[in-house]
């Protein structure tokens, strides 16, 4: 019970300290400042130990089981009792981090770019086909639509047709194909923007801040909920004037 | 040694992810799932040179005396105080579960200081769309519209100056404000993650043939 | 010539290509009958009768065809002859919602019989398969004869086929559902599946499937068994279905073996236009290497960064680069270390103070190595150290709060934010703002953009971010690719989406099935 | 409007207005509602009248999946949604089942949990087991629940939508024991007879990003033909509003907005209603600080180069 009291007190403090920053900087928030710097990089430290490093590379080389800290068997414990278990290429990974870490041997700290070398590859290799295919392919498909939507506008009530629906039956998907086409166009960077070209990055660019209109005005709903959120722990879990 | 090695390892790693897409035969989905865990297992063991690095600039300011000093301690111990609690005094792998220390640090000191922090935006939010929704030329104004019927149209408030207006029901500023979300809104993203693509298609390609290797560094 | 040539492969030959491409990719578009015949001998039918199921074909579920009609025949001998024993028209009203029934009360007791139906539409016969032999029995206890509803009707046409586009550990199972198998049926329970190395059993359960269809038009369930497969072996299946305590069991199918393909051949269309992205990237880029001029428009917040950097000279005072929140296996990040690389090459011939706080270990790596670079190019390696890069925290609102403080203490007059951001971009571009700081931004965040573009002076959207390496550096392979980039996606993209979309919409009036057939060519596997 | 001299004065005050200032503002738009109690009414939209009636249509006894698919930095608008999510199903006698495939999910449940619960001190012994109050046994209003018969905390399972995908074959394949006591799940009475998705008469799914709805539409609704009701956040709905026109989804709530109408349905008003008024007052100010920025904008335009603000 004092503990949940305690906490309480603590986290409304640090609340009004980090808060504190929008008048100006100030020791307080100097002072939550560098506790959240601390605490979360000792997080992420604690976290990518248990939740990385030990289930990835020690529990699969059966590292851990050596040392008596689980009971399932890894790669060691197979290949010792006969066993193939691929998991063993997992050593390369092991030696890897090791050759990361000796960039704090400054003499052959440039080993460390071995292990870099493998992580920039994987990423390049994994985006070049995630965003090919969900991006570019089923944007493609999505663009891909009649121009006027045929079925909308034969489902068309006849009275009492709203807004939404009118336009989503006859212009909805003249904008969405104008919109992307004219949008993209807009980013072709190996022509001057003239004549035909110009006037379509034109439009383009005026669809691109219809975007960041929109979505600007649609996210500020959901950020004033977060500070609402805060006053109720503030007037209501801590202080207890609302509840 | 120093570039020659790094740049094999990166276009063989970066074409098995691209084959073993289009080729669902063994090895290939067995080496990709590995050299993804192998990302983990590096960035992983990487923050022990970011967290050495950190204590090393705090305590590099404690030990020059600088005016700072008082805060880098309180980087440092709060540091200190996560990491020992987690390792040692939470029960090792189920360190996150309700009740234990780690877990209290994480709901009264870890969370707090993020959502708090989270929470600022709807400050800067106000002050932004206060000092940036200029209408200073055409193209701001029609982002400023966008912007103002979006917001406009997710509130009681809208449908108040709908009625105002006497706009039918219907065809207020509610409609108005999902028709620019579901088609304009999204035509515009839409070009935007074309492009993206394009970019990173071009940019991984480079990086795997070896063209792109800023990366690395020098000899 | 080159470019007439160009432009009939765009327009013509590339379409052409996909639908090819696509044409063989359609899975299982083998023969599949369209109607699927049971017989069993009447449950509870004391005088001994013979009941027949089986599915509707297309126009009889919807009315579209009602002078229309099956004709059932009946034979002692597999071979023949067949003599017709009813007709069942079209219009009739059925019970089920999928299939019809017939009860052939004629059968003699103890006779084998075989069965098959022909179906009469606009004048031509298809015919089914021969099912049987049945018996009819008669049931010992008298009672009731159960109604068609009261029956429970296996699963039919049970396949099992090595999955294709896998590694080779898993057998798909697919059969026709039971009729008695109908949505919110309080009495159907699913159904069982049964595996066994011998088409003589022992079979044993090695899983089970819900009710429900996974394919609506061919009323077929599917069913991927992984469990323990020996890829050496051969299997053989049965599905049992179960409905209120009963259960009814169809064919085996088998023998099959699991088996990994080298091809995935979903993703042909992603490989033909992969291919040609990736094709006309190479091609100019082998271009730029000799010697031509390549053209690339300006782009607002790179022309600036010479100025952004000028300024905090002038000034005296630091320039902040922030390369994202995100770690190495992000592209943007590593766009955004690019382009750091020109700003560092900058502030090093400006001896200017560059700071850079990261938020991810390697990213702190990978940072230093390239300021060092930038700093020896420019003849300035004395200026670097490695404390100009650090580390704060990997959490994003932690990183911004620390951000957020060496803004307002220390009043850099330059700011960039280049890379990949979330929630935390305006928490960062705000503060900056209210300390008069310069700042360009660059992201591919989508989400972000709104903000950074409200916050700040300059912003790369998108794709611009990843050309800045080429602008910066006016590196002539570097420009290649942009070009190849905007030939082989953007141009092939508004080609295809023209073309196809004229299609679709001529197809949108005339034939609903072409509009399909065109969407199902992108569809991502 | 006056341009005069005066007018000038004002205008360019207003250009260079401090960002404090604003910040004061929205703080006091925002939290004087809250002490005020100030109510509006909302309109219902449709698709959370489509929520509040499939949980309605459901018999008492009947079993419903809880996947709780956020983190504490979405708790402002989906937590209400919860609360209100739970109080309607034990107003209605309905068990319920939670789960979550966000690791920090059961435990945002268990949190609304404790909220709702009115009586926290206590045991009661039965059949050999204490069961405390607050814990065990939870009293909202005139019901009392207890755990492992009403409810149930299958806990957090990594997988994303794999782990969907194989609950719709089994349950037990997924979640072998509970969160709460470890426990192998069939000793628990509640789990009598289900045994995968489709035995759950629903599934309420509250999601603030990925995995969540969309996932959760793709592999249970449309493989496994259970029905879905889904709460978002803001920022995350209108990605999951084409399931609702095509039927996929039985009920979506976005943002506190929805929670509000969801709470106005029940009757339940609670924080969703009560920062409805915040939300709107907050709304207001933005907007008129943008025409405000704006008029000034004008007003002073060409007389004075603009500074950097």
């Amino acid at each position: 019970m004092f503990w949940d009291t305690f906490g309480i007190w603590i986290a409304a403090l640090l609340t009004i300290g980090i808060v504190s920053f929008l008048y100006r900087d100030n020791p307080v928030y100097k002072f939550c400042e560098s506790l959240f710097v601390g605490i979360s990089a000792g997080y992420w430290f604690v976290s990518l130990y248990y939740q990385n490093l030990l289930p990835k590379l020690f529990d699969n080389l059966g590292i851990t089981k050596l040392l008596g800290l689980s009971q399932n068997d890894g790669a060691f414990q197979h290949i010792f009792s006969g066993h193939w278990d691929g998991r063993i290429w997992y050593v390369l990974a092991g030696i890897l981090a090791i050759m990361m870490l000796l960039r704090l041997v400054s003499k052959i700290g440039w080993i460390s770019r071995w292990p870099l070398a493998v992580v920039v590859g994987s990423t390049a290799g994994l985006y070049m086909i995630t965003y090919f295919q969900s991006n570019f392919l089923s944007q493609l498909q999505n663009t891909v639509i009649p121009l006027v939507a045929i079925e909308r506008i034969r489902a068309l009530p006849s009275a009492g047709m709203t807004a939404d629906q009118f336009f989503a039956a006859y212009l909805g998907n003249l904008v969405l194909i104008v919109g992307t086409l004219t949008g993209l166009v807009y980013f072709y960077f190996s022509k001057e923007h003239k004549g035909a070209l110009g006037g379509a990055a034109k439009i383009g660019i005026y669809f691109l801040m219809i975007t960041f209109g929109a979505s600007f005005g649609y996210t500020v709903m959901s950020r004033m909920s977060l500070l609402i959120g805060r006053l109720y722990f503030l007037f209501g879990d801590w202080l207890g004037i609302v509840r | 040694m120093k570039r020659e090695i790094p740049l094999i390892l990166t276009a063989i790693v970066g074409l098995t992810f691209v084959v073993q897409f289009f080729v669902p035969h063994y090895p290939m989905g067995f080496l990709a799932d590995m050299f993804s865990d192998w990302f983990s297992i590096i960035a992983a063991a990487a923050i022990w040179l970011g967290a050495l690095n950190l204590m090393r600039v705090s305590a590099e300011k404690i030990y020059k005396r600088e005016k700072d000093r008082f805060y880098a301690g309180v980087t440092i111990a709060s540091f200190f105080l996560i990491v020992i609690i987690g390792f040692f005094f939470s029960g090792g792998r189920s360190f996150q579960e309700p009740g234990t220390r780690f877990d209290w640090l994480y709901i009264n000191i870890y969370t707090p200081l993020m959502a708090t922090m989270f929470a600022l935006l709807a400050f800067f939010v106000a002050s932004a769309s206060y000092r940036a929704f200029r209408a200073r030329n055409a193209q701001a104004t029609v982002l400023l519209l966008a912007a103002f019927v979006v917001m406009l149209g997710r509130t009681p408030f809208g449908d108040w100056i709908s009625n105002v207006l006497f706009l039918p029901e219907g065809w207020g500023i509610a409609n108005l404000s999902n028709i620019i979300m579901n088609y304009f809104n999204v035509a515009g993203q839409r070009a935007i993650m074309i492009g993206i693509a394009l970019g990173i298609v071009s940019t991984s390609l480079r990086i795997i043939l070896g063209i792109e290797r800023t990366y690395l560094g020098g000899d | 010539m080159q470019r007439f040539l160009f432009l009939v492969v765009l327009i013509v030959v590339m379409p052409l290509l996909l639908w090819m491409a696509h044409e063989r990719t359609i899975p299982g578009s083998e023969f599949f009958p369209p109607y699927d015949l049971s017989v069993i001998s009447t449950p509870g039918d004391t005088a001994g009768s013979i009941t027949l199921n089986w599915f509707k074909i297309t126009g009889d579920d919807d009315g579209s065809m009602p002078l229309s009609r099956y004709t059932i025949s009946r034979s002692e001998n597999v071979g023949g002859p067949f003599t017709e024993i009813a007709q069942v028209e079209f219009k009739l009203p059925s019970p089920s919602l999928l299939t019809r029934q017939l009860r052939d009360t004629t059968a003699a007791v103890g006779q084998a019989y075989f069965f098959k139906i022909g179906a009469e539409v606009n004048g031509k016969v298809i015919e089914s398969n021969v099912v049987g032999p049945v018996v009819a029995e008669s049931a010992e206890q008298s009672g009731a004869v159960l109604e068609f509803q009261e029956i429970l009707f296996p699963p039919t046409q049970l396949r099992a086929f090595d999955t294709p586009n896998d590694a080779g550990s898993s057998i798909t199972l697919e059969w026709k559902i039971s009729p008695n198998d109908v949505s919110k049926s309080a009495k159907f329970n699913g159904y069982d599946i049964y595996r066994s190395k011998e088409i003589t059993g022992p079979f044993a359960l090695i899983g089970d499937a819900t009710g429900g269809e996974s394919d609506l038009e061919r009323h077929v369930k599917t069913f991927a068994d992984g469990s323990n497969m020996d890829r050496k072996s051969a299997y053989y299946y049965y599905v049992e279905a179960k409905w209120d305590g009963q259960t009814a069991r169809s064919n085996v199918a088998g023998p099959v073996k699991a088996g990994g393909q080298w091809f995935h051949t979903g993703r042909l269309v992603s490989l033909v236009l992969l291919g040609i992205l990736v094709g006309t990237i190479l091609w100019f880029i082998n271009r730029a290497k000799s010697g031509r001029e390549l053209f690339i428009r300006k782009i607002a917040g790179l022309e600036a960064v010479d100025e952004a950097v000028g300024r905090a000279t002038e000034m005296g005072k630091k320039v902040f680069y922030i390369p994202g929140t995100q770690d190495m296996d992000n592209v943007q990040t590593i766009a955004g270390l690019t382009i750091l690389s020109r700003v560092a090459r900058l502030t090093a011939e400006y001896e200017t103070k560059l700071e850079v706080p990261v938020s991810r270990s390697l990213v702190m790596v990978t940072a230093r190595e390239v300021v060092k670079e930038a700093y020896l190019n420019a003849g300035r390696p004395d200026f670097y150290s490695d404390d100009m890069v650090y580390y704060l925290t990997d959490d994003q609102f932690g990183y911004a709060a620390g951000i957020d403080g060496m803004v307002v203490r220390q009043k850099p007059a330059t700011i960039f934010y280049q890379g990949a951001f979330y929630a935390e971009s305006l928490l960062l571009a705000e503060t900056g703002n209210s300390i008069g700081a310069i700042q360009i931004a660059g992201t591919a965040m989508p989400a972000q953009l709104p903000f950074f573009v409200a916050a700040c002076d300059y912003t790369l959207i998108g794709e611009e971010l990843f050309a800045a390496s080429a602008y910066l550096s006016r590196e002539p392979k570097l420009l290649g690719s942009l070009k190849g980039q905007d030939i082989g996606g953007k141009l092939v993209f508004l080609t295809l989406a023209l073309i196809f979309i004229a299609i679709v919409t001529f197809g949108a009036f005339a034939s609903p099935e072409l509009v399909a057939k065109v969407n199902s060519i992108f569809t991502v596997h | 409007m006056s341009n005069g001299p005066f007018g000038q004065k004002l205008f360019q005050a207003l250009l260079r207005i401090d960002r404090r200032i604003i910040f004061l503002v929205i703080f006091l738009a925002l939290s004087i509602p809250i002490f005020l109690g100030l109510r509006i009414d909302i309109t219902v939209t449709q698709e959370v009248r489509l929520f509040y009636n499939s949980v309605e249509a459901l018999s008492s006894g009947s079993r419903v999946l809880l996947s709780f698919d956020y983190d504490p930095g979405s708790e402002p608008e989906l937590q209400p949604m919860a609360e209100t999510g739970f109080r309607h199903l034990i107003k209605n006698h309905i068990k319920f089942i939670i789960m979550g495939l966000w690791p920090q999910g059961p435990m945002q449940a268990n949190k609304a949990l404790t909220r709702i619960n009115e009586v926290d001190e206590g045991f009661l012994v039965d059949n050999g087991d204490t069961l405390y109050f607050g814990r065990d046994l939870l009293v909202v209003g005139p019901d009392t629940i207890r755990y492992g018969i009403d409810f149930i905390n299958l806990g957090f399972q990594a997988g994303n939508e794999l782990v969907i995908q194989r609950m719709g074959s089994s349950i037990r394949a997924a979640f072998a024991n509970d969160a709460r006591y470890g426990r192998p799940i069939d000793q628990f009475p509640i789990m009598n007879g289900l045994n995968k998705l489709s035995d759950f008469d629903l599934v309420i799914n509250w999601s603030a990003g990925y995995p969540g709805t969309v996932e959760w539409v793709q592999f249970a609704v449309d493989r496994f033909h259970v029905p879905c009701g889904a709460g978002n956040t803001a920022v995350q709905a209108p990605q999951v509003y084409p399931y609702l026109d095509t039927g996929q989804l039985s009920g979506l709530m976005g943002g506190m907005k929805g929670g509000a109408e969801y709470e106005q349905l029940t009757g339940m008003r609670a924080k969703a209603t009560m920062s409805m008024v915040s939300q709107t007052a907050a709304h207001i100010f933005v907007v008129l600080f943008i025409v405000i920025g704006n008029l000034a904008y004008f007003m002073t335009r060409g007389r004075k180069k603009e500074g950097r603000a």
